[in-house]
């Protein structure tokens, strides 16, 4: 066989395993937060694990609905603002911005992605919490945590929704402005919807960032671990659960500390098919046009 | 661009080790003495002490390499019982659950509890701290300060810091789930720092200017009042061995317990045993 | 004389759809081939088999022989690599790499395994000669392939599959991404590389075919309809289908 | 309302939306800076951290934490990243297998930090014994950067025209020697691109180190020595201690690095933009 054929297969086999290393990873992962967690699932039951209102290792009180309730709220917190601020950039890069506003700007959204995630936490300690103390509480709230992840999410919706912005074809754009809708009105009625499920996936990602951000949470949410009763309420996230108490955690605690990755692992699982699904759909609609 | 590659990786490396020689441990002399390695890891109250141990003790014996670890006091119990490492540290009793091991008394510490400097109150009965941190009383009018909602911080759950305090003070009643949980003493005393109606209990190593430590039963926290008896809230920190202790970890442990140990424990404000 | 490449009852297929049918074609050593037709009537394919680069293209079924000097290329055992060598290929787009001129050229030679430098220089002249580029860009060779202008791009891409010493070069439409004078230079250069070189070239210029080959064959549908010397073809096509697409009624 | 008013007030919101955003990034850098530089000096940058309660000292072992994280985490990182990259954009059919990898890859990349860190706790650290160490830290980092490099890598070399390759290949060159000597020289851009977008990234995570480094504030002497990143740091500092200005000093080096990575990824994708074009 000649030389170069030999390096030829090898090679191929080489790039093949690595191809295969992410799956591996993947599995791994699953199946060792599984199996740390399943001794905590077993004990507590699927149902109190879930829906229990109580954590309190110390009693054996497993209940992570609160946590659930907390990274829920603060991801919708965030949404709240970072849905219209993030769109609306979105829309300014894509089709109103002259090109040196542009030049300004992209690179000011993809900053906003590099900070790391402990400065945000760090401002909002020092900025926010004493700010969100000013209008009641311990100003460590599911308030100061969303307004924290708005910064945070806000260049993932950017940079996905300008994107299928850009993608929907000229024609649309022309047909609209031929027809003597002014530039908003073919904005909004036109491209807005053509690159609906474009945004759909920004959203949606974001949203993953969101329910996965850890240590800003942990730094501005208070950590409690209670089902949060206003926005200036206490809370902790599933993410800060795992983060607050496994160093210090043993035996089913230690477990139902995996039991909680595995649940962030599934709702991310989930949450990406999503966005998968609606960015595939978006191209779709694209091609048929 | 293989150079460039290349030079990112072999940059962060060789900037690493010119580093490390640069700034690592002060040259010392070459003295004769034992030689190997001890592992410790566990209760992070006891770290500091332990960290400042290993300084002393591998600048006396430079052969010897001490690791210092934290992971908390079950850590501590869990890995010097599994042999993971050669001594583990707790910063509480051992749980009837948990499996039996050799204590030794490194020196006790104090629990504070701790409010903002600018905070009225100045000290508590036991039985109010306790029902402050349960959650039954909740505004600071009620125990002779400001008409202000009391912020409770705490530790979270698996501290070997939250387990004692509960032993000592909470007698059974348990810590309110409002209270804002932080994961480390340092974490508890930032927020109280930063909270001008909040109290805490952190380890009296930990205490500073940024916080105010509260008298209990009319005994201010300090560490006389703690070494005589007469502070209420104090604990034990054990290093613990799976055996009795022999060779390079007998020598080390010794040491701790020694005068000149002791007096690292006091430094860092601690309280040493007699 | 015997032919220098020969397909024999070449069936090809993409799928399920067969884009070859039966071709039996002789192509003469040092002659000019030329292979005409409407688009998608099959010719680059054709072009691409005779040094087995439909292989590159996954879900593709040959049946059929393709010889080179009597030996099936197709064969099993035969090196693809020592078939692509001696089989050169010239594309439609110029197709330099984003390397220097000098990197362009010893390309081919370097992954053959050459590597003494006096070898390489001596290789980078000759090629650019050959290619009558040499006198353009002699000082420049260390510039990026991507500077020159099309036509110029286009000799370099010659100079380069001439590089590793082909005996066969097969051309697909090399002229069509260029002016009228660059396209004259290349015509040109043809002539004198068929002094040494079997050349096999597509094209859907039927003036150009005219112009350059000795033979020429025309395919319709995958089916070659007819082949013959370029003067017959073009003065007394025999087929009807020939002659209708030649005065330009179709395609 | 008239059409033009909408658009009058749409013009509001949409320059608003740009104005807010530049106004949370200048905000939050500006901050930071401020509140920081006083801070940072040469002393700053080369001592070392006093460690557990005392937020005195500099950054020095921080730095070294850092940058001996980045080299370990970069020589592991580089080959299975690449590779898998090469084999989706050059060698996979689609085909089950390669969904499965491509599923993998796409979940990979949204699997939080944090869980990463369980992963690194439960299979590094405890179950592989590497303790809470820099080795741990480096292999979690490689899980969660996999995607990223995967993914750019992939997308560099699908931006590579067809016609390099058919060149190459009817010269006689091998598949391998085509991607070898073709493909990945003019991929290369796109890949170093993907390689410093994971640097930063290793600059800037905090949770799966937070969980698998063990945070130690000593000068990491070996690969299973425990250690922090700037990072961690500056979580330390801001939350164990009360040493705001340091955390804070702390924050402005890392905007820096940051804000140089970003020019630097810029800069390098136009330059070579510029010499794919034949300058």
């Amino acid at each position: 066989m000649p030389s170069h054929v030999v390096v030829d297969r090898t090679a191929k086999h080489v790039v093949l395993i690595c191809a295969s290393a992410s799956f591996v990873i993947l599995g791994a992962i699953f199946i060792f937060t599984m199996r740390e967690g399943a001794p905590a699932l077993q004990e507590i039951g699927l149902y109190n694990f879930l829906l229990g209102t109580e954590w309190r290792p110390g009693q054996e009180m497993f209940g992570i609905l609160p946590m659930t309730v907390g990274s829920i709220l603060v991801t919708l917190g965030s949404m709240v603002l970072a849905i219209p601020i993030g769109l609306a950039c979105a829309i300014l890069l894509a089709e109103v911005a002259s090109f040196r506003v542009r030049r300004l700007l992209r690179p000011a959204v993809e900053l906003l992605v590099g900070i790391p995630s402990v400065v945000y936490g760090l401002v909002g300690m020092l900025l926010i919490v004493p700010a969100v103390r000013e209008i009641g509480g311990s100003g460590f709230s599911i308030l100061a945590a969303s307004l924290v992840l708005t910064a945070m999410v806000l260049p993932t919706i950017i940079s996905i929704s300008e994107d299928s912005l850009r993608a929907v074809p000229k024609g649309y754009k022309e047909a609209a402005l031929a027809m003597g809708a002014t530039q908003w009105q073919m904005i909004w009625h036109v491209q807005v919807p053509a690159a609906r499920s474009g945004i759909m996936a920004g959203i949606v990602l974001g949203m993953g960032r969101a329910i996965g951000e850890t240590m800003a949470m942990i730094m501005v949410i208070g950590n409690s671990p209670i089902i949060p009763t206003s926005p200036l309420s206490q809370g902790r996230t599933l993410t800060g659960n795992i983060a607050v108490e496994i160093m210090y955690a043993s035996g089913i605690h230690r477990s139902a500390l995996f039991s909680t990755g595995v649940i962030l692992f599934l709702i991310i699982l989930v949450l990406n098919t999503v966005a998968t699904f609606a960015l595939r759909r978006g191209l779709k609609a694209h091609h048929v046009a | 661009m293989k150079k460039l590659l290349t030079l990112l990786i072999t940059a962060g490396l060789i900037g690493a080790t010119v580093l490390t020689g640069c700034a690592g441990t002060p040259a010392t002399h070459d003295t004769a003495g034992p030689t190997g390695s001890i592992t410790e890891a566990g209760s992070t109250t006891v770290q500091p002490i332990a960290e400042r141990f290993a300084d002393v003790f591998t600048q006396m014996y430079p052969k010897v390499t001490v690791t210092i670890q934290g992971g908390g006091s079950s850590v501590g119990v869990k890995s010097a019982s599994d042999g993971t490492v050669d001594i583990g540290a707790a910063s509480r009793e051992l749980k009837a659950d948990e499996p039996a091991l050799v204590k030794h008394l490194l020196c006790r510490d104090g629990i504070a509890l701790a409010t903002h400097p600018s905070n009225t109150v100045t000290g508590l009965t036991k039985d109010e701290v306790r029902r402050i941190f349960a959650g039954e009383i909740t505004n600071w009018s009620q125990v002779g300060g400001p008409n202000e909602n009391i912020i409770v911080v705490a530790r979270e759950e698996g501290s070997g810091t939250r387990t004692a305090f509960e032993e000592l003070v909470m007698d059974e009643t348990l810590i309110t789930n409002t209270a804002i949980l932080q994961p480390s003493n340092g974490a508890v005393r930032t927020t109280v720092s930063i909270t001008p109606t909040a109290i805490g209990f952190l380890s009296f190593g930990y205490l500073d200017g940024s916080v105010s430590s509260l008298a209990v039963d009319g005994v201010l926290g300090t560490i006389e009042n703690a070494k005589n008896g007469s502070y209420p809230i104090v604990r034990p920190l054990y290093f613990l061995t799976k055996e009795a202790p022999s060779g390079l970890v007998k020598e080390f442990i010794d040491f701790c317990l020694s005068a000149e140990g002791q007096s690292i424990v006091e430094d860092e404000g601690y309280i040493s045993v007699d | 004389m015997d032919p220098k490449m020969q397909t024999r009852h070449l069936d090809f297929y993409y799928g399920e759809n067969q884009v070859l049918k039966r071709v039996s074609l002789n192509m003469k050593e040092r002659q000019i081939t030329a292979m005409i037709g409407p688009s998608g009537c099959g010719k680059s394919t054709l072009l691409r088999v005779l040094n087995r680069m439909n292989e590159v293209i996954p879900d593709t079924r040959l049946q059929g022989e393709v010889l080179l000097d009597g030996n099936d290329i197709y064969a099993s055992g035969v090196d693809v690599v020592e078939v692509r060598k001696r089989v050169g290929m010239v594309f439609q787009q110029p197709n330099p790499f984003p390397k220097t001129i000098y990197e362009n050229i010893v390309f081919g030679p370097k992954m053959l395994g050459r590597r003494d430098k006096a070898y390489l220089n001596e290789t980078v002249e000759r090629s650019l000669r050959a290619a009558a580029l040499w006198d353009e860009i002699k000082d420049d060779l260390s510039k990026s392939g991507l500077a020159l202008s099309g036509g110029q791009q286009q000799r370099l891409c010659i100079a380069r599959a001439l590089a590793i010493e082909p005996e066969v070069i097969l051309m697909d439409e090399p002229c069509s991404a260029l002016d009228p004078v660059s396209t004259l230079k290349i015509e040109e250069l043809m002539q004198e590389l068929k002094k040494q070189y079997t050349i096999v070239i597509v094209t859907h210029n039927m003036q150009q075919a005219a112009r350059v080959s000795d033979w020429a064959g025309f395919l319709l549908m995958g089916e070659l309809v007819e082949y013959a010397e370029t003067n017959e073809i073009f003065s007394r096509p025999q087929d009807k289908r020939t002659e209708d697409y030649i005065t330009g009624r179709f395609g | 309302m008239s059409p033009k008013s909408v658009q009058k007030i749409a013009k509001v919101f949409i320059w608003g939306g740009g104005a807010i955003t530049v106004a949370v990034l200048l905000g939050i850098i500006l901050y930071v800076l401020i509140q920081g530089l006083p801070s940072v000096n040469m002393e700053f940058l080369i001592t070392p951290p006093k460690g557990g309660l005392s937020g005195e000292g500099g950054i020095s072992t921080a730095t070294v934490g850092t940058l001996y994280l980045l080299g370990i985490t970069l020589a592991i990182l580089l080959i299975p990243g690449i590779g898998a990259g090469i084999y989706l954009a050059e060698y996979a059919r689609d085909n089950r297998p390669t969904r499965m990898v491509r599923y993998a890859v796409e979940t990979l990349a949204g699997v939080p930090s944090i869980v990463f860190g369980l992963f690194g706790f439960a299979l590094f650290v405890t179950a592989l014994h590497f303790n809470f160490s820099i080795l741990s830290g480096a292999l979690t980092l490689v899980c969660l950067l996999l995607p990223t490099l995967i993914r750019t890598t992939e997308e560099a070399i699908r931006a590579v025209p067809r016609s390099y390759r058919e060149a190459s290949l009817a010269m006689g060159a091998s598949k391998w020697q085509t991607i070898r000597h073709v493909v990945l020289p003019a991929a290369m851009p796109g890949i170093v691109t993907g390689i410093i977008l994971c640097a930063g990234r290793i600059v800037e995570e905090t949770a799966c180190l937070y969980v698998t480094m063990g945070g130690s504030a000593a000068m990491p002497t070996s690969l299973l020595k425990g250690g922090r990143t700037l990072s961690l740091h500056l979580y330390y500092l801001a939350m164990d201690t009360n040493a705001f200005d340091k955390a804070m000093g702390t924050g402005a080096v890392l905007i820096i690095i940051i804000i140089i990575i970003n020019a630097v990824t810029n800069l390098l994708s136009q330059r070579f933009q510029a010499k794919m074009r034949g300058g």
